[in-house]
């Protein structure tokens, strides 16, 4: 969104989002749905949009890389260096549904590194995607979970309670990718947009990592 | 005429009438519990549908082989069994429900004479839940008379009103069917209130209309049930003859000789109707003096039925007209009576109705 | 509130309010003739009606969505015929509540119907009343507890609904993006605050709209015995 | 005893009565449309609430200062004045649910005797909605029945029921007042019904009770309303004094004289009412002879008032029973008659009801 | 068909039909007490019961989570008095249903109560039945209709309804996890063919069940003049 409002104040374009979670758009613009860009969280369904020639060919782009965290409210909760999971001294650990989030893929990965999957089965509640799992700990209902670090370092949240970023070698990297699904002026605009430094730096300050994409550099072809 | 023919089943009931009635006056029908008198009534209004039925009102045909007029196409009243007020309206609302629906020309009742005829006039702003039941009767009686409607059918209105409430009633269905020329088809168990109303009676019996027709012969036919009756009565045609205001009495002129009942004010010569229930009649073979009852005729035995083991039903001929009186078999016996036999009927006075 | 929440409020009350109508005209018809059929399979059809209630609504969304696109039955049936297709349109939208609505409509009205019994239709009819005339002037008012309850459980449905809305009509802000949507896309980016406000807001409004609607139906209560 | 004071505000309408009734035997409920008979019925059951209401039955106190019996826990039967039968269950089913919630001991009235009784047995598997208007009642009738109840409230309950019906049910009644002993408080518009039945009557009049007492008593008062009814009565006891085979006549002993009735079966010595209509009285100076009217009693004139301008009501004296008769004004002055007038009172048999 | 499917075909089962039960022994007095009540301000109760509808129910889960939660009212009330949190166990998924489906119960049971007016109930009572009695030998027969619709759409509506159950269950498989949630979790999965599976089972399983609910009715049909 923080993207979408810098786009729009240094170009002409204006932009309508429509949030949702990543599997209900993909069936939306299979069905038509008139979008023109498609944020995915994931790489799983633009690169499908794109075999099934819905998306424009070589338009993706993964623009972020997502990081995953274990977080709690309660100070001094989490240590730093996630020690806390071992304990097993917690009721619930919430994490985002690993069949649809990205993140819940990832956080389930962490656990079965650690050899904890099968350990807390009955005591990992799920959320629909990563918003729900972070309102799960939040509300104090869990008392930990694997959210997104864009998540706690939110501009509109003063940063609280304890975390521990989890080392990038416990799971799978976390590519979030655009991809384009119609042509126009306005897309090449943003897909400009976005490689640019400004974007880069909004998304660095949303807790994501930069990823280092080179294949898709290509798209859109001037040749065209 | 009012030519009718329905044949209806329900369940295991079956209505087949098929019955003329005239399309003026007051026709009442009589018959058991759940000999079909509502279905007809129903049927007639087209509640009840029979394709094949037939109704014809006047030159007004509302349903035959090809044409089916729906019940709110008729132009009719009808005052169901069970009061059946709108919940949902006061009384009020209730009343003016089919009178607004009436044009402004074809209204032939006012509101507030049917309002006060009916003496609902302080219940207007009640609702039906806040009525008692006779009360309820009567705003829906008021309610069909307002409809201004070509026939009223009417399924016992009075069954749950007091003798006082209807005698204030009675009167006005009658000028109901003399001013406004509206055929009355009206059910009843009483014979007083058909005796007093109607002029035409049909039997029904087990969905058939046993028989119809002029209610002073039904009365007095002697194959009919009804002279069976406890109180079988007759109808004798007279006119005013004069006025006695020492006694205020009216004498009237009948078939033979005069009878007297409490004064009215009809014009002389004016065409009136007694009813006389057997049980009032005695017969005495010589003229009784020095007693109460003033209306003494002479008349002829024309047969005798013997009516249960102790009781005779006497008709009697006073000149044309039939009369029936209700005897003892000792007393006929005693009597000697037989056809022919000439003697004299004591009516109580009182006990004619205008 | 942003001009994007107002926009969204917009879409939400035309939505529920054109649903709701939608709904009445035509639950009203199918409930009057489940009171009173007596075809023997009706049973079939009420549980028909009844039955788009057991998907979750997303999951309906996607069917619906299925059916109504290019390529599904009502989607391709209407651009053989030259119409536009539904899905991602207001129009849509309205498809997908009032089919997934139609119970809490079709059920309390048929209800309402059948304890009302005949009878004051054969009065109302005795008394005049063309079959339009007693529609309005004696089902209405008597079944008017079976009205309302329709009317409220649908437009209260509609509003929070949007498991379908959101499917069928892709958030298009302005277009077919309603409020229960803003709520939920502001609980979903952590903005709480947000949140709360509309929350709050909606909640109010309907409130208010709720009160208004039973604080009338007290006035026209129908005593019985 | 029966003792019973209720104070019921409904609207405008105030219901005010404080009453004594006999425990046993019927006790009629007299009065105009929307004079608080049915409020006052509802009140007995317990279903309008007076909390410094009493209700006394024998030595069973149903409500009083510190009591309320609820409605379920009073034993009574209400037959309510519109049937109000379960339209969800079968007529068989709406006659067992009281019947079931009798304990077996307390049973005093057989299922298939109220059935055959009312009439019903041929409705028995039919739903309250397939019924006519009378059938319905009957079936209310036998649901109150089966009740076996303590008292039996009965609003109109043979309103909508033809005559026959009516004469096959009310004699039932009167077995369940001699065999049960079973008080009815029994509400009707009918004086007819009402003298053929009641053993006391009460008058109400706009909430309050006017008067209460036998029913010889209340019906001969020149003082109250019901008097001046056309259809005025007394009521006569009598006893059983012999039975004529060949003409069917029973003899029964009045208070002076001997009178004739169709025969019935009643023993000798039996005592029974005779109901005399004040207008099936005639009077004479001298004996009749050569009459069909058997019954004729010499009696003295007690009292004469005048009944509207054309008629008198004369209240006469048969040894100590009193008996009105209805006569013109025109006849009363012909014959002279005045207090203490030596008269001959002719009443018709048949009009003598058992 | 997978074990965690047939899991959750059992949960849904059990919410839905607990949930049924408590909603209709909940909203039975209440609906009575709406119907027959004379207080000026039962309008105000009744906008009550019918609001939670307006809220989007992922929203409202979200709201009832914060309020189970250790901070929340119900939740500090919980733990204060000893007791274990609603959140994330079966219980609170019934708390959560119950809650949300409540006006699909009253309503229908409220307009049930006041058609049917006092007099069968005056009539029973003369004819010596108890309050008990009377519920189930005159009320529940008569409303039956009202009853009827309670249940199908309390219980239609549970089975379907995913995002209060979602937000308080937290979807753990076997305990809270219901056949909406698998199937949606299938449909966001891609896993279409499975979800159609799922659809088409649980559809089958309702239409049947339905049937027999409808069909049964249908015997019981009184006849009305
Ligand atoms: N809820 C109410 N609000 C106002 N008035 C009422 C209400 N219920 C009854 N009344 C009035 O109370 C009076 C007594 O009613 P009740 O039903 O006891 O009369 P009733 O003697 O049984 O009459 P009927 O012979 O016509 O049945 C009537 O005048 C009626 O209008
Ligand atoms: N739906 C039905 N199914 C079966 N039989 C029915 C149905 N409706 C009416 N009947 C029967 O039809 C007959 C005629 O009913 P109807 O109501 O016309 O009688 P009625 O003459 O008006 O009687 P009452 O004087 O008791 O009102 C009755 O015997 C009744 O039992
Ligand atoms: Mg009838
Ligand atoms: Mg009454």
């Amino acid at each position: 969104k923080a993207l979408a409002d810098s786009f729009e104040a240094q170009s002409d374009h204006e932009i309508e989002l429509s949030f949702g979670s990543t599997g209900k758009h993909y069936a939306q613009i299979v069905h038509g749905a008139p979008f023109d860009l498609f944020f995915a969280a994931d790489t799983l369904r633009p690169s499908l949009l794109e075999e099934r020639g819905i998306a424009e060919w070589e338009s993706r782009l993964t623009y972020a890389k997502g990081r995953l965290v274990l977080w709690s409210p309660k100070e001094g909760y989490v240590d730093s260096t996630g020690d806390v999971l071992v304990d097993g001294d917690f009721r619930y650990l919430s994490i985002a549904n690993p069949k649809l989030a990205p993140y819940g893929r990832a956080a389930k990965e962490v656990l079965e590194q650690l050899g904890l999957w099968e350990k807390f089965e009955n005591r990992i509640v799920r959320g629909e995607n990563i918003g729900q799992a972070h309102q799960f700990v939040m509300s104090g209902n869990a008392e930990l979970g694997f959210v997104s670090y864009s998540q706690i370092l939110h501009p509109d949240h003063a940063l609280e309670g304890s975390y521990w970023i989890v080392p990038p070698e416990l799971y799978g990297p976390i590519n979030q990718q655009v991809v384009a699904v119609r042509d126009s002026p306005a897309v090449r605009d943003f897909y400009k947009f976005l490689r640019g430094s400004q974007a880069r730096r909004i998304i660095e300050s949303y807790g994501y990592e930069l990823h280092h994409d080179t294949r898709n550099r290509c798209w859109p072809r001037s040749s065209r | 005429m009012i030519e009718c023919r329905f044949q209806i089943t329900k369940g295991s009931f079956r209505l087949d009438t098929e019955m003329t009635l005239p399309d003026r006056g007051i026709s009442a029908l009589f018959g058991r519990s759940g000999c079909g008198k509502t279905t007809f009534l129903r049927a007639i209004a087209g509640l009840e549908k029979d394709p094949r039925g037939r109704f014809k009102i006047g030159d007004a045909i509302w349903q035959d082989d090809s044409l089916f007029l729906p019940p709110h196409e008729r132009s009719l009243g009808y005052v169901f069994q069970e009061a059946s007020l709108f919940p949902h309206l006061s009384v009020r609302r209730n009343l003016e429900y089919g009178y607004k629906r009436v044009g402004g020309a074809k209204r032939r009742v006012r509101f507030d004479d049917a309002v006060s005829l009916l003496g609902v006039d302080l219940l207007l702003d009640r609702r039906p839940g806040e009525l008692s039941g006779g009360e309820r009767q009567r705003v829906a009686i008021a309610r069909a008379l307002l409809r201004s409607p070509k026939i009223l059918l009417m399924d016992e209105p009075l069954a749950s009103l007091d003798e006082e409430s209807k005698q204030e009633i009675l009167p006005h269905l009658d000028r109901l069917r003399d001013e406004l020329d509206v055929p009355v088809l009206y059910v009843s168990h009483s014979t007083e209130e058909v005796a007093r109303l109607a002029d035409h009676l049909a039997l029904m019996e087990e969905g058939t209309v046993l028989a119809s027709g002029p209610i002073s012969e039904m009365l007095t036919r002697i194959d009919m049930p009804l002279a069976h009756r406890f109180d079988a009565e007759s109808i004798i045609e007279a006119t005013v003859e004069s006025h006695d205001e020492r006694f205020q009495l009216t004498v009237l002129r009948g078939p033979v000789g005069c009878f007297s009942v409490p004064r009215n004010n009809l014009p002389t010569g004016h065409p009136v109707r007694l009813k006389i229930f057997a049980r009032d009649v005695s017969l005495t073979l010589t003229e009784p003096v020095n007693t109460s009852i003033l209306n003494i005729v002479p008349a002829t035995v024309d047969s005798l039925v013997e009516e249960g083991p102790a009781q005779m039903t006497v008709r009697l001929a006073i000149g044309s007209a039939p009369l029936l009186a209700r005897i003892t078999r000792k007393s006929a016996i005693t009597l000697r009576l037989e056809p022919g036999s000439k003697v004299f009927a004591q009516i109580k006075s009182v006990a004619l109705l205008a | 509130m942003t001009e994007g929440d107002w926009a969204a409020l917009w879409v939400t009350l035309r939505l529920a309010g054109l649903t709701t109508l939608i709904l009445l005209t035509l639950g009203t018809p199918l409930a009057w003739w489940l009171a009173h059929t007596r075809w023997r399979f009706k049973f079939v059809l009420e549980a028909l009606v009844a039955l788009p209630l057991v998907l979750p609504p997303t999951v309906l969304g996607f069917y619906l969505l299925i059916a109504l696109g290019p390529r599904g039955m009502i989607g391709g049936f209407l651009e053989s015929i030259g119409g536009r297709p539904l899905a991602f349109t207001f129009a849509g939208l309205v498809v997908g509540s009032v089919f997934y609505s139609l119970p809490f409509v079709v059920q309390p009205l048929q209800n309402a119907f059948q304890a009302m019994g005949r009878r004051p239709l054969e009065v109302a009819a005795t008394l005049g009343a063309s079959p339009v005339d007693r529609f309005f002037s004696v089902i209405v008012p008597i079944a008017r507890p079976g009205f309302l309850t329709a009317a409220v459980l649908g437009f209260a449905h509609t509003v929070g609904e949007f498991g379908v809305v959101l499917m069928i009509g892709g958030n298009i802000p302005g277009k077919t993006k309603v409020l229960s949507i803003a709520i939920y896309d502001h609980v979903d980016a952590l903005e709480y605050g947000h949140a709360h406000l509309l929350s709050g807001g909606l909640l109010a409004l309907s409130f208010l709209l709720l009160i208004a609607v039973f604080g009338l139906n007290r006035k026209f209560q129908v005593v019985k015995t």
